[in-house]
């Protein structure tokens, strides 16, 4: 039995500035008693400001309803491959927020912030550890500002070695994460994409090719985006090291081997981490993150400012690396989410960091396995932390597209996996379900996965069609880059233009 | 593996079936990949502690600070606000918090349609055009914007005009190197010429004086440069929008208006400019959009989608507008709800109450025997006070009575800061912090 | 264009106990290092505790999808007649979780406690100001228990005045809330029902009547259930004193009169408020609540233990009253509630009562005008803070209940209103919109309720299976109570019963 | 009225709009029913506050009371916890914290289910049969005990073992005065008539024994007489199950294992009893049941509702159970949600490392050259301490080293108790605190 509701409301129509009423309010502000000061010449000042107003109740309303339209980690398993979506512990908020952290001051002389610095040295120090790279500088805001602090470490030490202006090539594999591309080309290199073979890693012919005096550095995510192995790369750092060049690890997917392998022992020379995924920090619907960069001995004069240091006189500080390449925040980087990783590593020690590669291996394994048959794998082997599918059969056979799949998964429940990347597999659905998830949940996806299979194959347009059962359908992303609407003003101009052209 | 983790669900007895599943005989051979040699190297880190144990080690930790409680007087980029209580609730709101980047519209509206709210409110408090979702913080969106300015101009250079923050101006150079890009610091827009990519220019500066934007707008276009204004968003509460004055890209730091200090971050990058420049804007950009097919009950509905992405670094590479992917979306979600409760009024009063107070406070300092506050003009929330001894002294004594001072500027070039600590006041500085600091400067000045 | 989804979960079928998995856990213990304590004997131990085992992940997954099968303030308008269901400032929530008000220990020396004590203290003021009453207690830990501490009070007095053994009656209007007739008769006391005359107030001729030296006390709700004014209460406060008898306010509903008219001016001897309605504390899904008595100089001496008082050396205490009818709670009441009620009379003050009392009384009488016509109004004239309709016509020409009325308003988004209470009106539809609900919502109510009115002519079946858009749909009320199923246990016990009987 | 509050939507012109739909001149048309002569009397209330002065006034007034950081050793009837950190954030979700009573279980099912959770958890960690949805605290549900026991029995008094709560004993003599119930205290079971509906023993005791209920039990239903176990659920997690050892009805307080002690309250009243008792327990219950109507795809699924109301005081008025309505269910949700984080080895574990800790504690300060712990059985977390000064003098001693010492019994007629402070340390009492607290007494031992 079912009988029509009423009709659901235009929710996203009704933006804040369509809520306001001239006068409302949804909070006081204090009245000065004091002696008045005249304000600045006018000339200076603003007339008008056009913002909503709304009562207090209808703002919180307006936010709740807001979040009630968004699938969070909370929600449900969340297996974005690559993004590493984990349970985020809520001791890591509370600790974060306590007062005595939250409210210090970025000015703050290094002895009024003992707790926070002491905090911070010991997780450079747990992060050196757990990445056989000694030096550290927790001050890139994400993963990718990490990966520019390593590449303009690389740049310094060539420009020391006096082979920046003959260096200029960065070789990068076709499976990398577009932020490693998109930095080379900001550090003002080249980018020489590099071919994986079958297997699933790097090609080490290309590599030996490639590897000449204008390359200043190799950028290898491991393991791979492809959730593989990055097979031989202990030796491509010997060929790549003779070569006068530097390997790069993009550590976003750190997760996999963390407390079983690590980056300096394999020979990199510098390496970024995503705290935000593998040591779960909440990612926020899009940050803030934290994307420390680590390094060997020989680049740590480089290191991005500040780094912390215990001194001397006991006090920890932050200090600035002889030639470092200088700042990439004002202050000193995204100090909440570095306690929050702190807190995590803590809360693991060493066999709660293995036990967290562990499960979230054998996870990916086990999805693997239940979907195996049910979806092409172009790489058919043993997974790291991640498994990409490929829906080319579903594709081809159906003209189901993975963009489908993904639109279903939603109606199952699920929020989709990684899609259309790495670009290198066809119709990619790049799956991490990471450790936090139980095998009931793997099941559970697995069983919705293969329904849809199943669905492509008998009622395509279901799937054309998905997600049914989301807050809202599947939207025109065309017309919304066709016809930019970026704003409140643009709503109400482009109503406009369209009330006209009627 | 011992028995589980609070964070692992799976039990020794799941992973025996799975691994069965699977059809290996243990974890290692998932690993067997990971080259020998290497494998399972020692470790050193502190042993696990359970969650009461890491609540009192950080709560200790704490500790350790400065008490929240104690007066302190620093502002120079980070400001003690006034934030309505109801952001805190919202944004620990875990559909919000533990979401990523919207990369599935249909069930991240929410982060989507807030996304969209929040670049409506920085297009008005800044009268820019248009606005991306944020980048890291005001400094990293301010090099991103001399980028952005010398990819329009073609230009290999950018000027920064003097009192710029120093963290800005340090992370502008960072930038600008990968770039190859040339900074020059300028004291005047006289310095301008036609190498030059753009003129940014810190408003208040970093002194606290309130900058006369419009002329240095003409002088930057009067070269074909682009003005990038580096403007507090809270003093837009009441000060002219940059973009009314000329500017051409509008950044800014969010972070305080979204919440407490937190030692310098989270932070908040604002990132806005005119319309020419749309494709050419670094991060993610929320559009507003309609539902492909109408539902049964009616027309389609209106939804939000990450749009105009062939600027970003996972289509377009190394030819995208920045390399940023994760940002600070957490905070720009703060930012929209406090600036929303504030609402226009709100704001305004709110700035126009850090102003009298800080005026108030400065006047009060003034007029102590000892003391001298100069001024470079009119400002808005910081001010520079010279005492009856060194900056560093007098820094030194207040420190002795439970009071943090203002910065130490005096190696700074301009004449007023010779000398002098950089004093903040705002709407949030408690009344008794203030009466504490006035007696200890007067206390201080009668003992010298 | 609808598609299937997946079938809905079955959700409340799986229970925390039918997500266990053994040997999963959600938080870890301290291992204790010191010397070791062997345990008492075992005759005094338990051997098993069956309790769900679950990850941490799971567990606020399991509570997170919970919570969004509830609706709350938050969610929207939410008009229970009676209950003042009105926006709960968030402030109020984080002033009360202050560690130094939180981790107060409840038998701290006075001196220990002086922040809490002041503030409480500067509560009562401020209520004994609201209701003229002089005397407070702050211990009720809700309305129930603030109406059994004042009929408690009255019973002392009676007994000092030696009249109790006589004096066994209570009168209680017809449109009383349980509780009323509830506490009477806890407190030992023979329940007389008064008619309500015909406009909504008491009838003033039973009351002269049954006054008389049998009788202990009146309990009046004032404003009443139905919204209205009590009329001639100050009169009837005279022939009640007259007839040697006390006047009791069920203060309920101060929120429609704060501000602008005092219990202690009308005569009233003793009163209780409800903190959680008036004051805006949260009602959390069914309290906590607080329930503060306040009275006359003359009952004062009977107030339940404690009383905070001041004393001459400036420090304040709890104090038991020298007669009092002794303790309502193990401690002092439910005082985080009562912190978030001061914070709330601090923020609104005397202005701001009224301002509260005044929107809502125009609320519902704006309400009360947009629906006139379309249900009965049993009491057709201005009302206060709330409106009592009739689903009477509704049942007679198209026999459709109130209950489904009720059930349909889900449908269109709104939580129903209180129904088929008070008991005095047939099909009752009990709406309190309160001051915090802004016009357009109350009009987006009475449209919705509009329609329904329609509906119930055109399509009754549509309202009687109603609602067709909530988690789930109407529930089988019935058997639940004729076969209980109250505890996992008994899911167990009635599912083997079950499946035997098959 | 003036502009309107934050907290109130309606503006200036919305009035106008709404009273002139409504048909009146003006809003004091609509209280014209209140009589003139008592309208608009004089109100003395303090000014209203905006939101950062009312948070400046109450951070102030929180930091008068100690410091949550000064080492406490006051338990009695309040224990600091361990509580998992989960339980803030899940209970502060508005969907649950801003809802009422779940009279539309439709839409209140999280409300719902989880008081069927907490009913389960109450009836595993008690031993019994069935539970409400909680009562105000444990006083009062031990009051609702006695009547309860009354009503079944038709017997007039009720019995108090001697070492129960005071505050408990209090709140059950205020409830049966009313109920024209005569209330004994005894010191032992062999007080018990038949003129007794029950007998009420607390376990652990008052003075932190653990009592043996078995023969109490046995004692009680010799004479016909229900026994009431007020029962510490956390000691539970090692403790007997009192329904296993022969309670007919058991209470308990739940506070301290949902949050902090907030000065005593918000508390939550445990009540659970014997199947038998179904129709006569006080309060809310939640029961199973189904949807009345299959929905389109399957079966109809399983929901949770208020049931057996016909006890309750809006339906049977007069005749009800009791005449409690709103209760405490925002604090049985934390409860639940903290014992099933725990589960089963957590609460033991728990529960033995409060015992243990509790013990080192007690034995450490025994050591102590002027110091005696005498002991009355076995105990749980609270031990009685004797110093070389009175009680209350070491009760001060302590206080002036800022440490709260133990409640000071020593007005009590147990010979133990004589002279004593009585101490509780838990599991989350910080090791810090108890060397503090060895330190001072030693202290104050030598300075004798
Ligand atoms: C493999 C890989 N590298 C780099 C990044 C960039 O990290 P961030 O988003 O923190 O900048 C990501 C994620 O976005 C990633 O998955
Ligand atoms: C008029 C009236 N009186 C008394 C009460 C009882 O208050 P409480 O639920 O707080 O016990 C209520 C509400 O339930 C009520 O509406």
């Amino acid at each position: 039995m079912t009988a029509p509701g009423p009709r659901r409301e235009d929710f996203g129509a009704r933006l804040s500035i369509d809520r306001s009423v001239p006068g409302r309010r949804a909070v006081d502000v204090p009245a000065w008693h004091g002696s008045k000061t005249s304000l600045p010449d006018s000339s200076l000042l603003r007339d008008s400001l056009r913002l909503p107003e709304m009562s207090q109740g209808e703002l919180v309303r307006y936010y709740t309803a807001l979040s009630e339209r968004n699938y969070g980690i909370d929600s449900g398993t969340y297996p974005l491959g690559s993004c590493t979506m984990k349970y985020n512990p809520k001791i890591n908020d509370l600790i974060a927020s306590q007062p005595g952290f939250a409210d210090a001051h970025p000015q703050a002389r290094a002895e009024d912030a003992q707790g926070t610095l002491r905090t911070l040295l010991e997780l450079r120090r747990g992060l050196a550890e757990v990445t056989g790279l000694p030096h550290v500088s927790l001050a890139p805001a994400a993963g990718a500002q990490g990966e520019l602090a390593g590449v303009l470490m690389i740049t310094a030490a060539l420009e020391e070695r006096g082979e920046l202006a003959t260096r200029r090539r960065i070789l990068v594999p076709d499976s990398a994460h577009g932020t490693n591309p998109a930095t080379a080309a900001m550090a003002g290199y080249t980018v020489t994409h590099l071919p994986t073979a079958e297997n699933g890693s790097l090609d080490r012919a290309t590599i030996e090719q490639e590897l000449d005096e204008t390359v200043a550095a190799v950028m290898v995510t491991v393991p791979n985006t492809l959730g593989l192995w990055e097979q031989g790369i202990e030796e491509v750092a010997g060929l790549i090291h003779d070569a006068g060049a530097y390997l790069y690890a993009d550590g976003a997917n750190l997760n996999a081997i963390m407390g079983r392998v690590r980056y300096g022992d394999l020979g990199f020379d510098v390496a970024h981490l995503n705290l935000h995924k593998s040591f779960s920090t909440p990612h926020g619907g899009g940050g803030p993150g934290a994307g420390p960069v680590c390094c060997t001995e020989e680049l740590a004069p480089y290191l991005p400012t500040p780094v912390v240091e215990e001194c001397a006189d006991g006090i920890v500080r932050l200090l600035a690396p002889e030639r470092s390449i200088g700042q990439l925040q004002q202050f000193h980087g995204n100090v909440g989410v570095l306690l929050r990783a702190y807190a995590y590593l803590r809360a693991l020690g060493l066999d709660g960091l293995r036990a967290v590669s562990g499960q979230a291996v054998l996870n990916a394994n086990y999805l693997r396995t239940l979907l195996h048959g049910h979806y092409d794998l172009p790489y058919d082997r043993p997974v790291l932390h991640e498994v990409v599918f490929s829906g080319s059969r579903q594709r081809r056979q159906h003209d189901v597209r993975t963009y489908d799949i993904a639109k279903r998964l939603i109606d199952h429940g699920f929020h989709p996996p990684t899609v259309y990347f790495p670009l290198i597999v066809p119709e990619a659905l790049m799956i991490e379900p990471t450790e936090t998830e139980p095998p009931e949940a793997i099941e559970a996806l697995a069983d919705a996965l293969i329904a849809i299979a199943d669905e492509a194959a008998e009622d395509p347009d279901t799937l054309h069609g998905a997600p049914w059962s989301a807050p809202i359908g599947r939207l025109d992303e065309t017309t919304a880059a066709r016809r930019p609407v970026l704003r409140w003003q643009d709503v109400k101009v482009s109503e406009t233009v369209s009330r006209l052209s009627r | 593996m011992a028995s589980p983790h609070p964070y692992i669900p799976a039990t020794e007895a799941d992973r025996a079936r799975m691994l069965e599943r699977i059809g290996v005989d243990d974890l290692d051979a998932l690993f067997a990949d990971l080259p020998a040699a290497f494998r399972d190297p020692a470790i050193d880190l502190p042993p696990a502690l359970t969650e009461p144990e890491l609540i009192a080690l950080l709560a200790d930790r704490a500790a350790e600070n400065a008490a929240p409680s104690r007066p302190n007087f620093l502002g120079a980029g980070a400001y003690r606000r006034s934030v309505p209580s109801i952001v805190s609730h919202l944004v620990s709101r875990s559909e919000f918090a533990t979401a990523y980047t919207p990369y599935q519209p249909e069930i991240s509206q929410g982060t989507l349609q807030s996304g969209f709210e929040f670049q409506s409110v920085v297009c008005e408090l800044t009268g820019m055009d248009v606005a991306n979702v944020g980048l890291y913080d005001v400094a990293s969106a301010t090099a991103e914007a001399c980028l952005m300015a010398s990819r329009t101009t073609k230009r290999q250079a950018a000027a920064l005009l003097e009192l710029i923050h120093p963290g800005t101006a340090g992370v502008v150079n960072t930038y600008a190197r990968g770039a190859g890009l040339r900074v020059d610091v300028v004291a005047s827009p006289d310095e301008l010429s036609d190498e030059h990519a753009c003129l940014v220019v810190q408003q208040p500066d970093f002194l606290g004086t309130i900058v006369d934007l419009e002329p240095l707008a003409n002088a930057a276009h009067d070269v074909g440069a682009l003005l990038v204004a580096v403007a507090d968003p809270f003093a837009l509460g009441i000060l002219k929008a940059p973009g009314d004055a000329g500017a051409d890209i509008v950044t800014g730091e969010g972070r305080d208006l979204a919440g407490a200090p937190a030692f310098g971050g989270p932070s908040l990058g604002l990132f806005a400019a005119g319309l020419p420049y749309l494709r050419q804007i670094p991060g993610r950009i929320v559009g507003r959009t309609k539902e492909l097919h109408a539902p049964d009950d009616g027309e389609p509905r209106t939804g939000y989608v990450l749009t105009l992405q062939a600027r970003e670094q996972f289509i377009r590479r190394e030819r995208a507008t920045s390399n940023v992917s994760t940002a600070q979306a957490l905070i720009a979600l703060g930012f929209t709800i406090a600036v929303q409760a504030l609402g226009p009024q709100g704001l305004r009063q709110s700035a126009e109450l850090c102003y009298q107070r800080a005026h108030d406070a400065a006047r009060r300092i003034s007029a102590l025997p000892a003391y001298d506050v100069p001024e470079r003009g009119p400002w808005f929330q910081e001010f520079l006070v010279r005492g009856p001894m060194s900056a560093p002294e007098l820094s030194a004594a207040l420190s002795e009575r439970e009071i943090t001072g203002g910065l130490d500027v005096s190696n700074r070039l301009e004449p007023e800061a010779r000398d002098a600590l950089l004093f903040c006041v705002t709407e949030a500085t408690p009344d008794a912090h203030i009466e504490a600091l006035i007696e200890a400067l007067a206390e201080i000045g009668d003992e010298v």
